[in-house]
């Protein structure tokens, strides 16, 4: 019993950071209607940026401020340039545009940094662990990781549903025809999701570093994952990615201690199923 | 339009300039190594074939390394015959390696083919060996590469340790010095499971040794989180990690964070120093781990190796080089000896006991596995590094035990005779 | 999402698929002068590669990968049904070949006919489930099954042969009633060429004729507009079914030629080897079925022909990617479907 | 200044004017030629069987369909080639046939929306939220409910609202009656109307050409891409056999 609790906290925290991924990706979706494959790699440029900067300083603290703006502005400025193109035409040329993107930030980090990988070192102020009353502790770390994402996943919502521009994201991501038949600039709207979806796996690079080191596929695995925990929780629906996300992250940790070898394939199998039986995904709108 | 179509000339042109052989007859299958015969100077050409992109990059690179600095310190010669290296990247991928090694053979005309990093490839390379004549030497830990229905007499040849070599040579160091309830967490593919295999044939024969815990990761795992619990709660005083590379870096920082490899002592089945590098001291210390090479050990031969590869390259090498400098080297004796047909190469190489990059080395007859000496090592921490005799820079590692490569330490002549004869 | 700008379904005066397909010939897709012409230019491809590609195998492989992106691009050209999972059929077929041609008999013909046959049964199977959903969630559903397929692969050891591959596969032979010939990729890639070259042409023929049946019409109406297809009276999931399973079997055929070519079937993600013949496809112009031919060849010759002067050369393929999508929408199909008759006029002119 | 000073252009020329609009879907010529006029003040009707090409070319007035031929000019500026959001800020206000509520948005949220759309500064917004309700008083209750879930005649309540905040001079409506109750319908065109008793112009299209010809001071019949058709509504009201012909009421 013990060990299934530790187990989905653990499971909780690898969620969470899927969550974050899953985030960026159905606001792009919703809003720009392509599937953004290079998402994973500019997550990973995220993480490179935080190695580089965390080296610098010792710590990641003022990464997880920088960061995110870097990429929020790396994410504006594919918009205006490759990926604006894209709108109005089939899905398909974004997925090759998006393609051939990750190929060029991919090889584009391994030319500059090496094929190795880079360590980031974690914050020396939570180099401890934590007695949850679970029979084992838990490193700090990774309870931060939950609160950050927390904080993160927060701010965002309150963002989509308090202010003007979340208003007019909420309303994009449902009819984008009939939000500029009301006068609504829609372009600069599809910039700034673009940047800010970019900037959330910018701040889930930040937040991984310590966790797994950076490398150059780092992205390429969990774009995958995240793919499926924004089918699962429904496109477009935000608590869903985040339930799913979660729900993906706790179900893998559990499985890979009863059956670990499972444990790779069980969030296809959740796909399946759910498509099967709740086509809009958990929370999806019907 | 005009760039267009100038784009479209462009290609046809391009396609042109490469110049054909499927029609041209040029794929003359199984022309390797034929040669010149003795005092030929037609150039000797080798194709390596190793994963230059894909996850274990830096394991590919340094196999490029040590294949070109064997021909540097050669001098560029076996014999009178010109060595000529053609580099091929496989991308981890079988089908890749098979349609390089393919392209190596009927456009190159290759004498020998060498290189691999992964299990899989290595195999895909050694079938087209086998079908064209042309000798192979294969250079990635793997049990299946000189075992039916893949070994080939006439042309495969194993330079890297299997992974059973090493385990049986690490078992008593383990059940001995780190603690005699083993859990094992291994990678879900070939390599874990031929891993899974050997420790659970090594480690119950050890007194008082048992395992008692096991659990697979899947391919591309970075969360290791999830496993921490399992592994602790199995009451295991010893843990063994068989994953390489990205996987490895993930696992120890993860369980650092936790503190589990301060609470349970860790040996890895693969080392290699590039990922040691990654890792820091302060992952490594207290971590064990075998290898087939050590950049530090006290050999003359492992020495000169190690001092050129600083020299060409700025680092001391990690252990995947060593082999393609080992293959280079023989390859270049055996030419210049006048051993280059296939048949006359494999005279030359059965049986031969040679002394280079990994110290003192055989080349065993019966399913030609070279056995060299396997190396327990202790992580160090920084402040150590120095003052053991390392290196401040490098010195991760120092070797606590060496296991002199044998033939117990193999699965034995007769043992693999039977699983020969079994197979048919 | 909700998109409204293409015919609006009820003001466009299209009373029938049949019209549905001129009209979407006409916004940008081939002149319809082409489509038999096709074969033809796959003539001339695969006599241009015969005496210009080096590698016999990397020559073999553009044929058998052109005939496994055409047959995707039925889906996604056509049926406007995006697969992330096509390396499924395509190592199914690979492992089906090289497991008859390894324990039952060396005839390819029977090699090939289980191969393409039992993968069709089975993408009527998979197409059942993934159909039942449309867009992204056919994609993502297809994705899925791809990795249920690999997973299956990775951990049936016994028969796969797990990650290490199945290794072993015997030469294959091809009885022609005249003469028996052997198909040893390496000892005579010419045989092995031709032969492949001959099963191509037939088989795009056959996609061809496909793409112009009264099916194949309905299925591009249904890619335009499912709802008034369905108006119309067509039963549009059974002709995406048969869509999809002529896709895959197209796939296993492919799938099955690999394996001989190699002897060997290999194991690698499938999510990424599905995406590298979606690019294939994309490459070479979604319009036709020659464009993947074309695409196929592109990718390969870059790949085989970049990593040999650059570590980085995949940076140089993902920035060929980027600047083809951004100027030539249409793929390299496009690019010769506007330049060709452009050259002919002006030559005319000329004249 | 009364109201209908207030939305008029100031010379008094057209609103809207179509010249011998084209457009297409692909290869099919959906408007062959399209002319007509609103003026300010003046509720004009456009009728048309099924299929005609009615909503075509409401959709490119506001930019939605590609128009390659022939030209549109609200308050005297070309609008052919303008970007949607551009047009909708000339001041057409766009209620489509559907209705397109945004799932899960509020009515406020929706009226928020369209006051973001029009750029006013904020006060104004505020007061042109007000004015919606003042035309439609029962949406006031169900400020806060998410719009998509009301009522079909509600959520045309809503739709034309919205698209009358935030400086609209000129009113495009599409199929505004389908779906709802004749009385509701009829409750609606009364709305619409006195919306352009107010100044406002406004293009009604409709299948329902009773309710329409009740309200509408003009008429457009379309049929096939052309207007075959165009007159006084008091006129043809007189005339059932007219109305027999070209509407087969």
């Amino acid at each position: 019993m013990d060990q299934l609790l530790s187990q989905l906290v653990l499971g909780i925290v690898s969620g969470a950071l899927l969550v974050l991924l899953a985030l960026g990706l159905n606001l792009i979706f919703g809003l720009l209607e392509f599937i953004n494959f290079s998402h994973g790699a500019l997550y990973m440029v995220g993480a490179y940026l935080t190695s580089y900067l965390a080296a610098a300083t010792g710590t990641i603290w003022l990464a997880l401020l920088v960061v995110p703006i870097a990429m929020a502005l790396i994410g504006a400025a594919l918009e205006r340039t490759v990926i604006r193109p894209m709108y109005g035409r089939d899905q398909v040329d974004a997925l090759l545009l998006t393609f051939g993107l990750t190929y060029i930030l991919i090889e584009g980090v391994r030319y500059i940094a090496g094929s190795g990988g880079r360590r980031v070192k974690g914050p020396e102020l939570l180099a401890f662990q934590v007695d949850l009353g679970l029979g084992r502790p838990v490193p700090a770390y990774l309870l931060f990781v939950v609160v950050a994402v927390a904080l993160v996943v927060g701010g965002l919502w309150l963002f989509l549903q308090k202010t003007n521009v979340g208003l007019i994201v909420r309303a994009g991501i449902r009819d984008h025809i009939m939000i500029r038949a009301l006068g609504v600039r829609f372009d600069r709207y599809r910039t700034l999701v673009f940047a800010i979806g970019i900037a959330v796996a910018g701040v889930a690079g930040v937040l991984t570093g310590p966790i797994t080191g950076v490398y150059p596929e780092m992205g390429a695995d969990i774009l995958i994952l995240a793919f499926v925990v924004v089918v699962v929780g429904g496109m477009g629906s935000f608590w869903g990615a985040v339930v799913a996300g979660l729900l993906i992250g706790v179900l893998v940790s559990v499985t890979t201690l009863y059956a670990s070898v499972y444990a790779g394939i069980v969030p296809f199998i959740l796909m399946i199923l759910v498509m099967t039986f709740r086509p809009r995904g958990l929370l999806g709108a019907t | 339009m005009r760039a267009k179509a100038g784009l479209l000339a462009g290609a046809a042109l391009l396609l042109a300039a490469c110049g054909g052989t499927v029609a041209g007859g040029g794929g003359s299958g199984g022309g390797g190594g034929g040669g010149g015969g003795e005092g030929s100077t037609e150039p000797l050409k080798v194709g390596v074939i190793t994963g230059i992109t894909g996850a274990y990059v830096q394991l590919g690179e340094e196999q490029r390394n040590g294949a070109e600095l064997a021909v540097k310190l050669l001098e560029e010669k076996a014999g009178d015959r010109p060595i000529e290296l053609i580099v091929r990247d496989d991308q981890l991928k079988p089908d890749i390696a098979l349609r390089e090694a393919q392209a190596l053979i009927q456009e190159e005309q290759v004498d020998f083919l060498t290189g691999c990093v992964s299990a899989a490839t290595t195999l895909a390379v050694n079938q087209i060996a086998s079908q064209a004549g042309v000798p192979y030497l294969g250079t990635c830990q793997t049990e299946q590469l000189n075992r039916p229905p893949n070994f080939n007499a006439e042309v495969t040849y194993h330079l890297a340790p299997t992974p059973s070599q090493g385990i049986n040579s690490a078992a008593p160091f383990i059940c001995e010095n780190l603690g005699e309830k083993v859990f094992l967490l291994l990678p879900d593919y070939a390599f874990g499971h031929e891993q899974e295999a050997a420790y659970t044939t090594a480690l119950p024969e050890q007194t008082g040794c048992s395992i008692v815990g096991k659990a697979y990761f899947p391919l591309g795992t970075t969360d290791f989180n999830p496993f921490v619990p399992t592994i602790e709660g199995s009451g295991a005083n010893a843990l063994v990690y068989g994953g390489v590379g990205r996987d490895q870096v993930s696992f120890l920082r993860q369980a650092d964070q936790f503190g589990l490899t301060d609470r349970i002592p860790t040996f890895l089945t693969i080392e290699d120093l590039s990922f040691d590098q990654e890792l820091g001291f302060d992952l490594i210390d207290g971590t064990y781990a075998m290898a087939a090479f050590w950049w530090n050990v006290d050999d003359e031969n492992v020495q000169t190796y190690v001092e050129a590869y600083r020299e060409e390259y700025g680092t001391p090498p990690g252990g995947y080089g060593v082999y393609l400098y080992n293959a280079l080297n023989l390859i270049a004796t055996a030419v210049e000896e006048g051993s280059d047909t296939p048949e006359a190469f494999r005279e030359f190489m059965e049986g031969r006991e040679v002394s280079l990059g990994q110290g003192d080395m055989t080349i065993r007859e019966c399913d030609h596995q070279a056995l060299a000496p396997i190396y327990i090592l202790e992580g160090l921490a920084a402040d150590e590094a120095e003052s053991r005799g390392g290196d401040a820079e490098f010195g991760l590692r120092e070797v606590v035990e060496t296991v002199p490569g044998s033939e117990e330490t193999a699965p034995t002549c007769d043992e693999v005779q039977e699983e020969f004869q079994r197979v048919g | 999402m909700t998109d409204l700008s293409p015919a609006g379904a009820k003001d466009a005066p299209v009373t029938d698929a049949a019209a549905a397909v001129t009209l979407a010939r006409a916004t940008g897709s081939a002149p319809a002068r082409w489509t038999w012409g096709q074969i033809g230019l796959l003539v001339v491809l695969a006599v241009v590669v015969l005496f210009t590609v080096p590698n016999p195998s990397l020559a073999i492989g553009m044929l058998i990968f052109g005939l496994w992106a055409a047959g995707l691009n039925l889906l996604v050209g056509y049926g406007g049904l995006v697969s992330f999972g096509h390396a499924l059929p395509f190592a199914y077929g690979g492992y089906a070949a090289g497991l008859v041609l390894k324990n039952v008999t060396t005839s390819a013909w029977v090699a090939l006919f289980v191969a393409t046959v039992s993968m069709a049964l089975l993408s009527a199977l998979i197409g059942a489930v993934c159909l039942r959903r449309t867009e992204v969630y056919f994609s993502m559903l297809t994705l899925a099954f791809a990795q249920l397929g690999f997973f299956i692969a990775l951990q049936w050891n016994d028969v796969t042969g797990g990650d290490d591959g199945l290794a072993g596969v015997p030469v294959s032979t091809l009885e022609l009633g005249f003469t028996t010939l052997e198909l040893n990729g390496l000892r005579d890639p010419l045989t092995f060429f031709l032969v492949t070259a001959v099963i191509v042409l037939l088989t795009f023929a056959a996609l061809i004729l496909f793409t112009e049946s009264p099916m194949g019409r309905v299925l591009q109406a249904i890619r335009e507009s499912e709802e008034r297809a369905r108006g119309c009276g067509y039963n549009t999931r059974l002709v995406q079914l048969v869509t999809f399973i002529i896709a895959g079997a197209v796939a296993g055929l492919a799938g099955g030629l690999f394996a001989m070519l190699n002897n060997f079937v290999g194991l690698q993600p499938y999510w990424l080897l599905s995406g590298v013949v979606l690019i294939m496809v994309i490459l070479g112009g979604r319009s036709s079925l020659f464009g993947p031919f074309l695409g196929a060849v592109l990718y390969l010759m870059l790949e085989s022909t970049l990593s040999r002067y650059t570590d980085s050369w995949q940076f140089f393929v993902g920035a060929i990617f980027v600047i083809c999508v951004l100027l030539f929408p249409q793929g390299l199909w496009g690019l010769l479907t506007t330049t060709v008759p452009h050259l002919l006029r002006r030559t005319r002119g000329a004249r | 200044m009364s109201a209908a000073e207030r939305v008029a252009g100031a010379d008094g020329a057209p609103l809207l004017e179509l010249d011998d609009v084209q457009a297409y879907y692909g290869l099919a010529h959906i408007l062959q030629g399209i002319t007509l006029t609103v003026r300010a003040g003046e509720l004009v009707a456009l009728l048309g069987r099924n299929g005609a090409g009615k909503t075509t070319t409401v959709k490119s007035i506001m930019g939605l369909v590609a128009v390659r031929g022939g030209r549109i000019r609200c308050a005297g500026r070309d609008v052919v080639g303008h970007a949607t959001e551009n047009i909708a800020q000339f001041g057409i206000g766009y209620v489509p046939e559907d209705r397109r509520m945004f799932p899960g948005l509020t009515v406020r949220e929706n009226f928020r929306l369209a006051a973001l759309g029009s750029r006013a500064p904020k006060g104004e917004q505020q007061a042109a939220q007000r004015r919606a309700l003042e035309v439609f008083p029962l949406l006031e209750k169900h400020l806060d409910r998410d719009a998509s879930r009301l009522s079909g005649g509600q959520q045309q309540m809503v739709a034309v609202g919205r698209a009358l905040i935030g400086g609209t001079k000129l009113l495009l409506v599409d199929e505004v009656t389908q779906g709802l109750a004749p009385n509701i319908a009829h409750d609606m065109g009364r709305t619409l109307r006195r919306v352009a008793d107010e100044g406002h112009g406004v293009l009604l299209v409709e299948q329902n050409a009773q309710m329409a010809l009740e309200v509408a001071d003009r008429v457009y019949v379309v049929d096939q891409g052309v207007i075959v058709h165009s007159g006084d509504a008091e006129q043809l009201r007189a005339d059932p056999a007219w109305m027999a012909e070209h509407l087969q009421l």
